[in-house]
């Protein structure tokens, strides 16, 4: 029993299609939203490590530390945005983000 | 010469016209009566030189519109039929420039009535002396000018403006034909110049034209459609209900325009188009008819009114009956002969009615006159002399022209030369009747006006006698002294030719001693004028049409029927008017219907309104408010707007705020786009 | 290989489950908590993968960082889930079809996936070129020579995320004491020490 | 010729003027004066530079004269490049005249924002000359739509109650248009590789093409005439613009839609312009009968006026489309001295608004008596619209007939309606408004035609008449092109019947 | 083996020194130093594009190929460069203003500028996206700068959470590509491309994802849904750098990505580009109408610009690009004069926001509604403005390609989008005056709105500079 690409693959896309889904199922929290797309993330980096791998190529690695690196960055500003929006409202609801439309 | 007989009234008018507030009433007045009784002068010398002469020419002025082949000039034709157009024209029209001093001195805008009187002198001497039919119609279009502005002239009644709008618009109608038939004749022929497409008339007589979907004979067609224009100038059936509105004017301008010149003008049209309606029998046809039912329909309305002026008007509508018809049967100069004839005792009778008017403080309605003739005798006389010349009594001149005409008539030998006959016959009866019944009811029995009214009745001054008494002359000698130049020939009338010839002489020295011109060769003149040398080519007989020749073999009866009935029509408005006055409630209750039918003009403007005027505007309303307010706006502009606005609506909607949905839009996008790829690369598959 | 196989089931299988806890859990303190089980199987799998480097850094980076970020402003921020899944369902038929859809076209084309035809040449640092040193070792020789732009992009990037972290969050405190070290150093005795000579027994 | 660049000069001088009284500053009420009459010397000035063009044109030619060009947009291949021929020189002439008397006409009318109002009709000025000496498409587009800009601040800030919906609609409707213009434009440039009037007057079209060019710039030059049924905004637009702004709408704007199918429908899309020969007519026609009828029932002057102007215009568009001599000089023809009667009568509707603060009909009536003078202007302008011969209005009016009638006798009968229409509509309103029993004793107190007025309106009725006497000075001068364009139209037609019959015949043969 | 030329980075090297350095001085002297640190870096920026002229334009990669340097990257750095210098200097007196001076603001600016040079010059996807998420990750922070207001917070979760999203689609698509093509190189990537017969459905799932994420950086919709709300929410300043810069970057880039390395691909994505183009006009001309906020209005309005740029890369060819560098161009300069415009909206020491707080604008500032008019035609596309000659080169591209739907919709949606800028010129001049704005309009806005209008007036003048310029800087991307 081998392992082949596609098994990583075939998870990859069912975690890229888990954090979709994420986006449809939680409404409330945009923290889960957050979440969500760090799934879809976590999806792209075992596209590029399993890729890596079969390739035999470094590039898809190194590819991926920088995905994380920037992830991290990406959590910082977020988690620093919502913290400000949180004083601000008192509520980090999804609903409660709309205030501006139309 | 010609350009000053011409023109003169044009400078009359522009100096009345914008010079009129500085040089006052008087002046307005001296100038334009000088010019138009100058250009009467000098018109007369011209007939002597052109048509009793011989010397046609054409005047070029300048060159008009020009394009690609089109090429159009202001020139003046002067050729005896324009000669003699000129002649009545200025004649008549000095006369009643003359008489409106007097007639209009109440008014208060005495030199704007000149200077329109001497526009129209002008627009009519274009409209005869045109060298092509483009300038005719500058003419055509400025005596209808002309004809608004004085109809309307007593601008503040809202029934004049009314009637001078009517006069224009229907005479547009009558221009639309015109016109049409200019465009044809320059499709067929290449040129809108008289002479380049009288030479081609023969060539073209096989031609068909495609109009309007349907092939005609061209020349069949243009002639109808020129006689369209000739219908609604000539107030014939059909177009014919803007000349009784017409009286709303100032009677001096009845009396010119539409009685006189104007209306003639299609008439004119007709004779001078002449070599072209030679060829186009069927044209002529429809001209007889139309001339025919015109002048019995106008005669039996004619008995029936109550307006002194519109009883003459609606004759002059039976006149101009007869001069198509005698148009239609080919006999042109039987036509222009009637015309002139009927030039002058038509303004007589109108400036006469005119007097009475004046006499009678503005008084129109026949039933409210009566019993004044002692009152005014000169006008009474004159009347008279105006009424027998209409009835056709000789010697008067009515009854040269008519007598030839209804033997023109008669002489075509053809179905509808028959028909014409036979209704113009009858118009004649009628005419008689109708032209006592209005001598009658004005001048005699007892007076029906208010003793106000009848105070003040009293006889009309020089200056608006001494005009009628020269048309009196003409109403009187006319017929005699032109019967042998307009439509005579070698044979001659045996009753006439006695008493023509008697007068003819007399009529020659009057007019010397009028004009101060010596004529040479006066003999060949007074014995020897045919009426091809006299019209000189200017009006084209076919031999086979020439009813005119015919005329001479026309059975006797046919000569005498028109006095005779014209006698009995006389006799009979005695009798019902003055022996026994309760005949005519007699006839109206017995013969009720024809009687509501031609009291009511045979309800043409009635119809009309309804057929015309009201679905235009309701048309209009409609196209307006629901074409293009609520069709073309609804769904056009103010529909797209609204539309527009309500998709934006709808977008600004779906913007709802929620980060959630923002982020579903991108991904139901991107699952989409992706499935269009799998769908489209499973195509391949 | 079985082995090998089995690990990859387990590892994947934990991941997909906990994948799904994060987005079904009621409580967001309990959804992060499954992320990081996800993050600790992913990183197995990377290991799984012969990348032990990356492996490595997600548990350090992600674990060690981001997710105790997520927790601690999750905790932070003090949010009452009493309601958080009222009206949550009326997304969910939506979200089904889309996720479907989505996940059943990614499959088939990963259900053949195969690298262009000679692909090898394309390969910017093939593996074959460190030539017996570990992954990590061959990714520090790239890091700072093929990949110098975007590491110190990267480096820009967290700078960016510090500065950005900082302003939008650190307050200043008006009635805050910090201590200054410049100030403490510069401080002299004689500024802030005067000697009074104190005349002993007046008591003033 | 002349050597300096002339038409540059006269498009241009415009501009100058009004960056110099945006730049007048001071006591509100010098900078009126001084804004009023610097507008009005520019477009004195202007005027001259035009006459004296005039002057120097040479009528027996049909090439373009005092050409300029030079390097526009490079890269593109699209240059700077003006010129005037027959058929243009009148249209410059006609912009240049209206604008001075525009100007004067706004002299009191127009009491506020006096120095912008100037220098929005100077830009419109210099936007009407632009588009119709440009000889390069691009260019022509960037005048032809640059009047957009001028004429929806006119209408907007200086018109009545509803000028808001009326710039609106005149701004969008007419941009509709012009953007699918300018599609049809580049394509034609995708196919011959230059906007270059001249050179795209030569080349040919495919005509499957040619077709859908034609609906393009159909779309745009219809809107701008207007024609039936895309008329709705001139109404509107010329019933809250400003008389001046009525005046040069009617007057200049509107001819840009008719010079529009002269310079590009028909000499670069011969055949697409025989085919739609029809429709047009039938649109014109519509438009002639519909929007007479829609006048003879208006109760308000300027609106009357506006849709005689689409009626008229019914008879530009008829003329173009005849491809005949007669057709294409009558219209042109036409549209000039539509621009002078109409611009006119907008004038004589001003003159009375600027008393009475209205346009409903029914609040005048029987002014002939404290305005004899008003009323012997309006009665010649009147007579003009109506078409009378010795008016200018007549010359156009029966070329144009003149030349349907040879090409299509049904269309030329059923125009011709419109002149009986005519004469009712126009002569209803003069007698509702100058004649009739007089009621209005407000309308009876207004003072007669002041000399300015008078010098206003004088010069373009003596125009009016002077072109009715003598058309051969225009006539003249555009026969030249006229005849080009016609004998290039004809040549390109005939050349593609003998394309389409050899291909026939290649395919029977091919079939055997 | 490895090109460590720096000469071609040096712009952006010295913009990350300034920048590090100018945090270093804000840090020790506090924000009363922002307006300093403001010019500063404005300076700075000059200084860099002095710098960017002076390196050569001629086309080399360095870095390991990263990091391209050509007249297309030059040109569209230059244009970025402008384009901060002129919201820069919108910003210093609005940050005054608002009372948000702090000296983070410009740093910030400076860091977001150097990601979206290292964009249009990547040569590579890890460059990209590392030049990608610099820019963003400045961006979300300056969208939510005014972190005591509500909206500006909003304003950053929103724009924030759509962002990563989208860097999710852009990172798996990368992904895809990578693994099918075993590289990230453009170069390489676009060879490996062209030298297929077929094209594997895989890579066309990598463009399309990798497009999303794209298209969500120039607000095509349907990835455009953040764009009104973070143009609104934003504080001024940073939603007229939203305007103005960001879009040039991230149009350089696609522009990039789609004509070298997936040229091969363009079938696929023309479809794609196509479908954006036409549903970004569209929403961007009818969403717009029914807005009373002036900066949705004109976040609306951009939208549907850049649905136009779009139709340029639709057409595909040297012309279409060149078409749409013009295009952006313009659009920059205009929207630097609209803003400058919009940040003089103040009451009372509030900003305002309402377009019918415009109402009468002609009366008491003829000035300021003069240029906001003449921008507003040139917005709409209405000769002579420069705005139209945008649309010209544009439509003529799509045209001479043959698309001619396209080109006719695109059209027909400028004529809806008219009607809302119409809007703006109708409040300022046909409505009654509302209350007056604060005066007096600061030095460094009015500069700013006299260089627009200028060039907004001026272009039909000597048009060719520039089309030249621009349609010369496009032609590198069809030299190979």
């Amino acid at each position: 029993m081998v392992i082949d690409l596609e098994h990583y693959l075939t998870l990859a896309a069912i975690l890229f299609t888990i954090g979709v889904f994420g986006m449809f199922l939680n409404r409330k929290n945009v923290i889960v939203i957050l979440m969500s797309i760090e799934l879809m993330l976590l999806a792209v980096n075992i596209n590029f490590v399993a890729f890596s791998a079969y390739l035999n190529d470094l590039t898809g690695q190194v590819f991926t530390m920088f995905i994380l690196t920037v992830a991290a960055a990406e959590a910082a500003i977020g988690l620093a945005i919502l913290v400000a929006f949180f004083r601000n409202k008192g509520s980090i609801a999804v609903e409660d983000i709309s205030s501006m439309k139309g | 010469m010609e350009l000053l007989a011409v023109f003169l009234p044009l400078i009359a008018f522009l100096i009345a016209g914008v010079f009129g507030g500085r040089i006052g009433d008087r002046g307005c007045q001296f100038v334009t009566c000088t010019a138009v009784i100058v250009a009467a002068l000098l018109a007369v010398r011209l007939f002597f030189d052109v048509a009793i002469g011989g010397n046609a020419y054409t005047t070029e002025l300048s060159s008009w519109i020009v394009s690609g082949d089109l090429n159009i000039s202001w020139a003046l034709r002067i050729d005896s039929l324009s000669v003699v157009m000129m002649c009545v024209i200025n004649i008549v029209s000095a006369c009643v420039h003359v008489y409106s001093v007097g007639y209009m001195s109440h008014d208060s805008c005495k030199g704007r009535f000149m200077a329109y009187l001497s526009l129209f002198t002008f627009a009519m001497l274009m409209l005869v002396s045109a060298d092509n039919l483009v300038q005719l119609f500058f003419g055509w279009e400025g005596v209808g000018l002309a004809s608004y502005l004085l109809i309307g002239f007593w601008n503040h009644k809202n029934s004049a403006n009314a009637a001078a709008v009517k006069a224009f618009v229907v005479n547009r109608v009558g221009d639309f034909g015109l016109a049409l038939g200019m465009m044809a004749i320059f499709v067929v022929f290449g040129t809108l110049q008289f002479d380049a497409i009288f030479e081609q008339v023969p060539e073209m007589a096989g031609t068909y034209f495609t109009f309007i979907g349907q092939e005609y004979h061209a020349l069949t067609l243009i002639g109808l459609l020129l006689f369209v224009g000739a219908i609604g100038k000539s107030a014939q059936l059909g177009l014919h209900t803007w000349l009784p509105d017409a009286m709303e004017g100032p009677t001096p301008v009845s009396a010119l325009i539409h009685a006189a010149t104007m209306v003639t003008a299609g008439v004119f049209l007709v004779a001078r188009m002449s070599p072209l309606y030679e060829y186009a029998p069927d044209a002529l046809m429809v001209v007889t008819l139309v001339g025919g039912a015109t002048a019995f329909v106008a005669a039996t309305i004619g008995l029936t009114q109550f307006d002194i002026k519109r009883v003459i008007a609606y004759s002059t509508m039976s006149q101009l009956g007869y001069m198509f018809f005698a148009l239609g049967v080919s006999a042109y100069p039987a036509a222009m002969f009637h015309l002139m004839t009927h030039a002058f005792f038509k303004a007589l009778l109108f400036l006469g009615a005119g007097s009475v008017i004046h006499a009678m403080s503005d008084e129109q309605d026949m039933r409210k006159m009566g019993g004044i003739w002692k009152k005014i005798p000169m006008t009474y006389g004159l009347m008279w002399v105006g009424s027998l010349a209409l009835a056709g009594i000789p010697p008067f001149a009515g009854f040269y022209s008519k007598d030839i005409v209804l033997e023109a008539a008669w002489a075509d030998q053809t179905w509808f030369g028959h028909i014409a006959f036979w209704l113009g016959i009858a118009a004649a009866f009628m005419t008689a009747f109708y032209t006592w019944r209005l001598l009658i009811m004005t001048f005699h029995g007892t007076p029906r006006a208010s003793e106000k009214v009848m105070s003040h009745v009293h006889e009309s001054p020089a200056v608006m006698l001494g005009p009628l008494v020269i048309l009196a002359t003409g109403a009187l000698l006319a017929g005699m002294v032109f019967y042998e130049p307009f439509v005579g020939s070698g044979a001659k009338h045996p009753e006439i030719a006695e008493v023509e010839i008697v007068h003819h002489e007399i009529d020659i020295e009057v007019e010397h001693d009028v004009e101060g011109i010596v004529l040479e060769d006066e003999k060949e003149i007074a014995h020897g004028v045919g009426r091809e040398k006299f019209w000189n080519g200017a009006i084209e007989v076919r031999h086979q049409n020439d009813t005119l020749e015919a005329v001479h073999h026309v059975p006797e009866w046919v000569k005498f029927l028109p006095l005779i009935m014209g006698l009995l029509g006389i006799g009979l408005a005695y009798l019902a008017y003055l022996l026994r006055p309760g005949i005519p409630e007699k006839i109206k209750t017995i013969f009720a219907a024809p009687y509501v039918l031609f009291f009511n003009k045979w309800f043409f403007d009635e119809i009309y309104t309804a057929v015309f005027v009201k679905t235009a505007l309701q048309l209009g309303r409609f196209f307006w408010r629901i074409g293009d307010q609520n069709t073309i706006d609804r769904l056009g502009p103010d529909g797209s707007a609204k539309s527009v606005q309500k998709l934006a609506g709808a977008f600004s909607r779906f913007q709802s705020g929620y980060v959630f949905q923002y982020a579903f839009v991108m991904i139901i996008a991107l699952t989409a786009i992706v499935s269009w790829f799998v769908f489209k690369s499973g195509q391949g598959f | 290989m079985i082995i090998q196989a089995l690990a990859f089931y387990l590892f994947a299988g934990i991941l997909t489950l906990s994948a799904l806890m994060v987005i079904t859990a009621r409580n967001p303190v309990h959804s992060v908590l499954f992320l990081i089980l996800a993050f600790f199987n992913s990183a197995g799998l990377f290991i799984l993968l012969g990348a032990e480097f990356v492996g490595m850094i997600m548990v350090i980076v992600y674990v060690g960082a981001v997710a105790v970020l997520f927790l601690f402003v999750v905790m932070m921020l003090d949010i009452s889930f009493a309601d958080l899944r009222k009206g949550a369902m009326q997304y969910v038929p939506m979200g089904l079809l889309i996720g479907a859809v989505l996940l059943s076209e990614l499959v088939l084309v990963y259900g053949a996936w195969s690298f262009v035809p000679g692909v090898e040449q394309n390969l910017a640092t093939p593996i074959l070129r460190f030539d017996g040193a570990t992954n990590a070792e061959s990714l520090g020789q790239v890091l700072y020579t093929d990949y110098i732009l975007a590491f110190q992009l990267a480096g820009l990037i967290l700078f960016v995320a510090m500065i950005g972290a900082i302003v939008l969050t650190l307050r200043a405190r008006p009635g805050l004491r910090k201590q200054s070290v410049a100030a403490q150093h510069q401080r002299k005795r004689e500024d802030v020490l005067e000697i009074h000579k104190v005349t002993p027994g007046t008591g003033s | 010729m002349v050597d300096f660049p002339l038409l540059s000069l006269m498009t241009f001088l415009p501009v100058a003027g009004a960056l110099i009284i945006l730049m007048i500053r001071g006591d509100e009420e010098i900078v009126k004066q001084n804004s009023k009459h610097m507008a009005l010397y520019t477009s004195l000035f202007t005027l001259a530079f035009a006459l004296f063009m005039y002057t120097r044109f040479d009528g027996s030619s049909a090439e373009f004269q005092f050409v300029e060009q030079g390097g526009w947009l490079k890269p593109l291949g699209i240059n700077y490049h003006v010129g005037v021929d027959g058929i243009s020189v009148f249209f410059v002439l006609l912009s240049a005249f209206l604008t001075p008397v525009c100007i004067l006409s706004a002299w009191d009318a127009v009491k506020v924002r006096v120095k912008e109002f100037m220098v929005a009709f100077l830009l419109l000025e210099s936007f009407m000359i632009g588009t119709f000496i440009a000889l390069d498409a691009v260019l022509f587009y960037v005048f032809f739509e640059g009047v957009l800009i001028p004429m929806f601040l006119i209408i907007g800030v200086w018109g009545g109650p509803r000028r808001v919906y009326s710039a609106y609609k005149f701004f969008l409707y007419t941009l509709l248009g012009s953007v699918l213009m300018l599609v049809g434009l580049l394509a034609l440039y995708a196919h011959t590789g230059t906007t270059d009037i001249p050179t795209l007057m030569e080349s040919s079209v495919a005509p499957h093409l040619q077709y859908w060019l034609w609906l393009a710039f159909f779309a745009s030059f219809a809107v701008k005439m207007p024609m039936w049924p895309v008329h709705t905004w001139l109404p509107d637009a010329h019933v809250e613009a400003p008389t001046a702004g009525s005046v040069i709408l009617a007057g200049v704007l509107l001819k840009m839609g008719g010079y529009g199918f002269l310079r590009f429908s028909l000499p670069m899309l011969p055949e697409a312009s025989a085919y739609f020969a029809d429709f047009v007519f039938a649109l014109s026609v519509i438009a002639i009968v519909y929007t007479s009828l829609i006048a003879l029932v208006q109760e308000d002057m300027k609106k009357l006026i506006a849709y005689s102007s689409v009626a008229h215009m019914g008879f530009v568009t008829i003329g173009i489309f005849t491809a005949t001599t007669q057709g294409i000089e009558g219209s042109i023809f036409q549209m000039l001295s539509h621009g002078l009667i109409s611009g006119a009568l907008f004038l004589c509707v001003g003159v009375v608004y600027d008393r009475m603060h209205t346009r409903e009909i029914e609040r005048y009536g029987g002014i002939v008596k404290n305005m004899p003078k008003y009323a012997t202007v309006f009665m010649i302008l009147m007579l003009g619209s109506v078409g009378l011969p010795g008016t200018s209005g007549f010359v156009g009016e029966f070329l144009v007939l003149l030349g349907v009638f040879q090409v299509n006798t049904l269309v030329a009968a059923l125009a011709a309606t419109g002149v009986i229409l005519g004469a009712a509509y126009m002569l209803i309103l003069y007698r509702r408004v100058v004649f009739g029993p007089r009621v209005n004793d407000d309308a009876l107190s207004m003072p007669d035609l002041s000399q300015r007025e008078l010098g206003l309106l004088v010069p373009i009725v003596l125009l009016v008449l002077w072109l009715g006497v003598f058309p051969g000075v225009v006539t003249e001068k555009i026969g030249p092109s006229v005849d080009k364009l016609i004998t290039e139209y004809n040549a390109k037609l005939n050349a593609a019947a003998i394309v389409e019959t050899s291909e026939a015949g290649d395919v029977q043969g091919a079939g055997e | 083996m490895i090109d460590f030329n720096l000469i071609p980075v040096l712009p952006e090297i010295f913009l990350s020194l300034i920048g590090m350095g100018l945090l270093i001085v804000g840090a020790s002297q506090g924000n009363v130093s922002t307006r300093v640190i403001c010019w500063s870096a404005t300076c700075g920026l000059v200084l860099s594009a002095l710098i960017l002229l002076s390196v050569g334009w001629e086309t080399r990669s360095v870095l390991g190929g990263m990091f391209v340097m050509d007249k297309f990257a030059g040109f569209m750095k230059l244009m970025i460069i402008i384009g901060l210098v002129a919201s820069l200097a919108l910003s210093v007196r609005y940050l005054l203003q608002e009372g948000m001076e702090r000296f983070e603001f410009p740093i910030l600016v400076l860091f977001a500028g150097i990601g979206m040079m290292i964009m249009v010059s990547s040569n590579n996807f890890l460059a990209l996206y590392m030049g990608l998420e610099l820019q963003s990750l400045s961006l979300y922070v300056l969208a939510a700068f005014h972190r005591n207001s509500m909206r500006s917070s909003e304003a950053g979760i929103k724009y924030f959470l759509l962002g990563a999203l989208s860097s999710g689609m852009l990172l798996f698509g990368i992904s895809l590509v990578y693994g099918f093509t075993g590289s990230v190189d453009f170069e390489v990537v676009g060879t490996t491309l062209s030298d297929l017969d077929g094209m594997p459905i895989g890579v066309t799932f990598g463009l399309v994802f990798i497009l999303a994420g794209l298209a969500f950086k120039v607000s095509a919709v349907p990835f455009h849904m953040w764009t009104p709300d973070v143009y609104e929410g934003a504080p001024t300043a940073v939603t007229a750098l939203f305007a103005i810069v960001p879009k040039i970057a991230a149009m350089g880039l696609l522009m990039r990505l789609l004509f070298e390395p997936f040229m091969a691909l363009s079938e696929q994505w023309v479809q794609i580009i196509y479908f954006l183009a036409l549903m970004s006009m569209f929403l961007g001309a009818f969403a717009g109408i029914a807005q009373d906020n002036i900066k949705r209005l004109l976040a609306y309005s951009s939208i549907g610009n850049m649905g136009y740029a779009l139709i340029g890369v639709v057409a595909g060819s040297a012309v279409g690009a060149g078409a749409v560098v013009l295009y952006l161009f313009i659009y920059m300069i205009m929207s630097a004069g609209v803003f400058a415009v919009v940040m003089c909206m103040r009451r009372r020491g509030m900003a305002v926001y309402k377009i019918s707080d415009l109402a009468g604008l002609s009366r008491h500032a003829p000035g300021l509604a003069y240029a906001m008019a003449i921008l507003m035609f040139s917005m709409s596309g209405i000769p002579p403005a420069a705005g139209f000659f945008g649309k010209l080169v544009v439509f003529n591209a799509a045209v001479a390609e043959g698309y001619y739907i396209l080109a006719t919709l695109g059209v027909l949606t400028s004529v809806v989008a008219a009607y809302y800028y119409l809007r703006v010129i109708k409040v300022m001049f046909f409505d009654e005056p509302a209350d007056v704005f604060d005066g007096p309009i600061p030095f460094a806005r009015r500069v700013v709105l006299f260089i627009c209008i200028l060039f907004v007036l001026g272009f039909v003048i000597k048009p060719s500079v520039f089309i030249a310029s621009s349609f010369n800087a496009a032609s590198v991307l069809f030299a190979g």
